[in-house]
């Protein structure tokens, strides 16, 4: 749990990155810090392990503030992933994923092993890297040994900077989808920052959408979609927000709520979409053909039922009804 | 279009005054003059064989023991003759041989002389058979190794310092080296200000090894039948200057520390050779 | 009177051979450099267009560049015997030209090699021809770094000029060598500082030309 | 392509067959008579030569390294100008004045050579080493910062090996000059193979020169080399330029 | 008109960058070159103004082989803006603007001119920009400067590599919508590269969509979406490609073909859409709020109908129809 208690930053020079900030990351949970450039995300970031000095106010991990704390274990025990990926070109990859550890003084079969899992976790083969330089590497690949180097030492926290951050929009997504992968078994405590908002609905349990240094709204990435605080955020997400959102739910969900329409043998030439496809997708599927609805099938391809336009829509307004009754907005 | 003459010097003081002091003379009479200087003698000669150089001020001794291969003449006028007659097919005139002489010789600190009981060449070869490694010696590269230097002098007097034991630097260091006490001889010239400075004894040249080097100016003869006023301002030069003249303007310059041109020029005005 | 003093008193007495020598110094390096300008440039761009000719000469100039400078003086001395210039100003103005060429070749070679491909596409795409590009576009952007092997050679020759005076081509070194022989202190922090304030001066003004011949939009960057 | 390729060969074995031809000549001239003649004079030139530049070498790295990485600490980096720029200017004084200057504090002989060759070999080497010190990217330094290293551990793991590219440059630079400025030694009594150069220089003789001359470009020309061998061993291979080429 | 008559490019190392490629672009359309990186868009384009030879095959332009015209000339007809825009950093902003005329001696005056034209053009001050250097503008400012050189000379064909490829996504946009607006004006021939499906559709009259140097298919933006001919184009387009498809479209456009729905007074909290709204924007909105339906509106604020999402279905599949009837793929 990582807790900031009004936190400003005040460079040198009368720049204030940071205004009065104050939110809690819950464990377990991917907070995304979201907003342009320059808003004050890296520097946020980089108060958490004392890189940068906190101007006032407190930053607090698992309740214990880290002023108090050792500066070198503190950042023993929070993973660290650079804006730029940061590898030490000195070393191997091998060498760069079991720095820590190193540092710790683990013995070299327990670094060995130590090395293999986490490669593996992060997609590339341990045998074909160990001995390559990270130049050998592209970006993607550099990516993740980045992220495999954080994870070395098992820390609880993270911070990650924009670590999918210089890649194109294929890999980038790639990355984005195993991360997720790996963040379902290894449940870290994430701070995150992105400048992207597609990045951050997909990521995130939380975002915190910043702009000159001041929070503009702490909300699940649903709720910041469907009821924008303010004029900025509401610019920030984007004219087509319902459609984004959409992309947060799947069929499933749909199901859960409001149960799936009845089943027309007359109908032909029906499409049929997986049950855990999202609802992007899905209404996609639903606008391109003739008929009025899609079958909806489990992954053994069994039929459920159907799904139609209008069930989306029922399914959009009943998640904002429930999660924010009172707005008119939006 | 006017007249151009280059000079040559070698890389020692004396060299530096008398160059300079030519330079001054032929100056007031029109010259127009180009030093070239700081060289050493082989090079300077080797300069003046292919016509780099027009004239210079050269040493007897050296011209005939290094450059023509010969033997010393002991006598300063026949070796005068010998050299100019030697170098007459090579196209360089001799003239104006002056009383400076100015030969190499070994010197010591007076009082370690008294101590290891030295006083000639003789005492010293004597002294370095008897205890080999011991002495030290410091010459300049040139001395070291022409054959009528370091090497003819050991021949002659048989005895041998050791490679190890010969300590070769920049011409004007031997003095300070032997002063500083690094070694315990030094080669030297007999009209170098040094040896009054640190009052040192000249070792006895006693099996006379060394010849007479008298300074003497020699020149291109196409130089020389172009410009024939230069034996005449030359020869002005050659009169007044003596080994004792010599050493007195050496010693303006080398203890004293008054600069080449300042030396030369006073003294030039002092006997009126050159208008202030 | 005080070291000092008699140090102002000496120049004083010296100034016009302090001024002949430094004169000397000045032309001599002066006019290598100005050779190998005139040398060292056009092979640098050159080069470009021949990569495997780039490797030969660079290599070979390193190795010159390796080669001590007294040894190179040195070495002048039996190989122009042979046309008989052996000593003075021809030998030390060669060595001088010689040992300019790696940082001027290299430079100016990694100069045009590293302006951005894109700017020559552009320009090539823009239909200039090869004259025009390399006037307008690729040696501008490279001025900087070509002033800088520049800067760097006259530095460089500066102080090898002072060897310069071992084989008779004068120059400020004559004053050091002259020091060294009569053990003279001020010949040698005379001649000294003069080489050192040349070098300094020649930096300097280097530097504004540079400056000057800096495209200005490059300014940042560099 | 083929047309350049040519050229490029001419051009390479041109400058083969000019050394080579260089040599053939020395030796019908018979140049290098003086190594054979005296060889055991060779020897000891040699051995006077590498001692000069050994010493004064280690000694050189030996102050500059540190002192190198105490100016770029923050603690000094206000002060790093002063001393880049003093470096600069030593970099401006003339060999021959340093080795001269050093003969009124420290007498003649070797010390006073091996003096003058550290004070001219320090420069390059400190220069070098601050700069790749600080070309390090910042995000290095604070990726390892934020991985929780020490100081000294930044130091030694991340700032030195990865500025060892230009450390072992500086130093490779510092080296082969001092080889050849080790020549000038002669001048005041320093001994080595300057000697010979300077005899063949002062008596024209062309034997001396080249018997002193050769053989030190030789040595430059090795220590070059074996410098080279080096550098592959000390420099990481991840850091080296051609990688990221 | 630029034709590629059966080309193949081949790199030293057998590089097959281009392989028997042949298509038209017809004059005054842009048509733009989509595909992931590495399929030989560059390549491609650059085999048009010979800055690569061509292995096999010819191009024409205006029906002469560009291997029978003078390469310099062939240059200067050609505009070409490059994919990292080139601008030369040694020249001010009106000298990069110029440098074509400047190449063509014309004299001080006329390229004065024609430096004010281009650049209100491409909306930047001329004024203002004309002593700058390029370093001193943003990004953004840069390739809208790269774009006026390319037309300083009014070449009738243009080559244009992702010449809005580094920007943000806001100043991406814009810069489109601007050169849209330019293009109504100027009319050039324009060959376009990007690897985004987004810009393509945005941009292109046509899309040629390569993989490895082969066309895989080449095709109006709307029909690309909707009838994708195999499961590469299928997969490049992406799932979504129904909802793609929608912000091609207008509210104007769906008015023309089916009409507007009647104005149902009663209904409350309804709200407006422009009618050159975007579809795809349209039915974000209406998936937004509760209503059926929303407003349309032309730029007077007058009420002109309503629009539900029936409406959007329906227009989607007459649009299909009418356009591909056989087709029963998408
Ligand atoms: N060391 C520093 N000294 C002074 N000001 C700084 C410093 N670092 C950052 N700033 C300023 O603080 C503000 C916030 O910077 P920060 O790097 O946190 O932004 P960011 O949100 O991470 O931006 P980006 O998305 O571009 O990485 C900016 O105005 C920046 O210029
Ligand atoms: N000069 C070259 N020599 C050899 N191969 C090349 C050369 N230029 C490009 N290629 C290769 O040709 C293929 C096509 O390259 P090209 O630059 O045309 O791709 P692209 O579609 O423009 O990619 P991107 O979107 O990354 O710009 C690639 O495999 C590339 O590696
Ligand atoms: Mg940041
Ligand atoms: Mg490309």
């Amino acid at each position: 749990m990582i807790t900031f208690d009004h936190v400003t930053k005040i460079y040198e020079g009368d720049v204030k990155a940071v205004d009065d900030v104050a939110f809690t990351v819950e464990k377990g949970d991917i907070c995304v810090l979201l907003g342009p450039s320059g808003c004050g995300k890296t520097t946020l970031l980089r108060m958490v392990n004392r890189l940068e000095s906190i101007t006032e106010g407190e930053i607090r991990i698992n309740g214990k503030s880290n002023r108090d704390l050792d500066t070198i274990e503190l950042r023993r025990s929070i993973g660290y992933v650079i804006q730029s990926n940061g590898l030490f070109p000195n070393m191997t990859i091998e060498e760069n994923v079991t720095v820590v550890p190193s540092l710790l003084g683990w013995d070299r079969k327990k670094k060995r092993e130590r090395y293999h899992t986490l490669m593996e976790l992060v997609g590339l083969d341990p045998a074909e890297y160990r001995k390559r330089y990270p130049h050998e590497l592209s970006g993607g690949q550099q990516q993740r040994v980045g992220v495999a180097r954080a994870l070395a030492a098992d820390p609880p926290v993270m911070l990650m900077d924009e670590p999918f951050g210089a890649l194109d929009p294929i890999t980038r997504e790639r990355l984005q989808d195993e991360f997720i992968q790996i963040q379902r078994e290894v449940k870290k405590t994430i701070l995150f920052v992105s400048h992207d908002i597609d990045e951050a609905i997909k990521m995130g349990n939380k975002i915190v959408l910043m702009r000159d240094g001041k929070i503009m709204q702490h909300d699940t990435p649903s709720e910041i979609l469907v009821h924008p605080k303010n004029e900025f955020v509401s610019r920030f997400v984007g004219k087509d927000r319902a459609i984004k959102n959409l992309s947060l739910h799947t069929v499933e969900d749909l199901q859960k709520e409001i149960g799936l329409g009845d089943i027309n043998e007359t109908i032909q030439d029906t499409k049929t979409v997986n049950i855990h496809q999202d609802l992007r997708n899905t209404l996609s599927t639903l606008m391109n053909q003739e008929a009025e609805q899609v079958i909806v099938t489990d992954d053994h391809g069994e039929k459920l039922g159907t799904v139609t336009i209008d069930h989306v829509q029922r399914y959009l307004h009943l998640e904002i009804r429930e999660k924010a009754p009172v707005s008119t907005e939006g | 279009g006017g007249k151009q003459v280059t000079i040559g010097g070698k890389n020692f003081t004396e060299q530096y005054l008398l160059s300079q002091m030519t330079v001054f003379m032929l100056r007031e009479r029109g010259f127009d003059v180009d030093e070239m200087n700081n060289l050493g003698s082989t090079v300077v000669r080797k300069a003046l064989v292919n016509k780099q150089i027009d004239l210079m001020w050269e040493y007897t001794g050296t011209a005939l023991v290094t450059y023509m291969g010969k033997e010393p003449i002991a006598d300063p006028g026949k070796a005068f003759e010998k050299v100019k007659e030697l170098d007459e097919k090579r196209g360089i005139k001799w003239m104006n041989m002056s009383e400076v002489n100015n030969t190499y010789c070994f010197v010591m600190d007076k009082k370690e002389a008294k101590k290891y009981g030295i006083r000639s060449i003789s005492d010293l070869a004597a002294y370095v058979r008897k205890h080999p490694g011991e002495l030290k010696m410091a010459t300049d590269a040139e001395f070291a190794n022409r054959p009528d230097g370091l090497k003819g002098v050991e021949k002659r007097y048989d005895f041998n310092f050791g490679a190890e034991q010969v300590k070769q630097l920049e011409t004007g260091l031997t003095y300070t080296a032997l002063a500083s006490g690094e070694v315990d001889v030094a080669m030297g010239f007999s009209t170098d200000a040094a040896i009054e400075k640190y009052d040192l004894l000249i070792l006895k040249d006693d099996k006379h090894f060394f010849p007479p080097y008298y300074a003497a100016v020699s020149i291109h003869e196409d130089v020389y039948q172009k410009y024939p006023e230069v034996e005449e301002v030359t020869q002005k030069l050659a009169d007044r200057l003596d080994s004792a003249t010599m050493r007195k303007l050496n010693y303006r310059v080398d203890v004293e520390g008054k600069s080449v041109s300042v030396v030369a020029h006073d003294w030039l005005v002092k006997n009126g050779l050159i208008e202030k | 009177m005080t070291w000092f003093q008699e140090w102002i008193e000496f120049l004083n007495v010296n100034l016009p051979l302090i001024v002949d020598l430094t004169v000397e110094h000045v032309a001599l390096v002066g006019l290598a450099i100005l050779v190998a300008i005139l040398i060292g440039v056009p092979l640098g761009i050159y080069l470009t267009t021949n990569e495997y000719l780039a490797s030969t000469i660079l290599q070979a100039a390193s190795i010159m560049m390796t080669i001590p400078s007294i040894a190179l003086f040195g070495v002048m001395i039996p190989l122009l015997s042979i046309i008989n210039k052996g000593i003075g100003f021809v030998p030390a103005f060669i060595a001088l030209v010689l040992y300019s060429q790696l940082p001027i070749i290299r430079n100016t070679y990694t100069a045009i090699k590293n302006v951005d491909p894109g700017v020559r596409d552009a320009a090539i795409g823009l239909g200039m021809k090869t004259v025009q590009r390399l006037f307008r576009v690729e040696i501008p952007n490279a001025m900087p770094v070509i002033m800088a092997g520049i800067r760097t050679a006259v530095v460089m020759n500066i102080g090898i000029g002072v060897i310069a005076a071992f084989i008779g081509a004068g120059g400020l070194g004559v004053m050091i060598v002259q020091g060294i022989v009569r053990t003279d202190q001020y010949l040698i922090v005379t001649g000294s500082i003069a080489v050192s304030l040349l070098a300094i001066i020649a930096d300097v003004l280097l530097g504004s030309v540079q400056k000057w011949l800096t495209p200005k939009g490059l300014e940042t960057n560099s | 392509m083929e047309r350049k390729k040519f050229v490029s060969l001419m051009v390479r074995y041109g400058f083969y067959a000019l050394v080579i031809y260089f040599f053939v000549w020395s030796f019908q001239k018979n140049y290098f008579s003086y190594l054979f003649k005296e060889t055991e004079t060779f020897v000891l030139l040699t051995r006077q030569h590498l001692e000069l530049v050994a010493v004064s070498s280690l000694l050189a790295i030996a102050v500059a390294l540190p002192s190198a990485v105490l100016v770029t600490r923050p603690r000094f980096r206000q002060t790093e100008w002063i001393f880049t720029n003093l470096a600069n200017l030593g970099q401006t004084i003339p060999v021959l004045a340093v080795l001269a200057l050093m003969i009124s504090i420290l007498g003649l002989g070797f010390k006073t050579a091996v003096f003058a060759l550290f004070i001219y070999s320090v420069l390059p080497i400190f220069r070098n080493t601050v700069a790749g010190l600080n070309s390090i990217d910042d995000r290095l330094i604070d990726a390892a910062k934020g991985m929780g290293m020490k100081p000294h551990q930044i130091l030694f793991r991340v700032e030195l090996p990865n500025a060892a590219y230009s450390i072992m440059a500086g130093i490779r630079t510092a080296i082969v000059i001092n080889v050849g400025t080790a020549a000038f030694a002669f001048l005041i009594g320093g001994g080595g193979l300057g000697v010979w150069i300077f005899t063949g220089i002062r008596l024209f003789d062309n034997s001396a020169l080249l018997s002193g001359a050769v053989p030190v470009t030789l040595l430059a020309i090795l220590a070059d080399y074996l410098l080279r061998l080096l550098e592959y061993v000390v420099v990481p291979k991840g850091t080296r330029p051609s990688a990221n080429a």
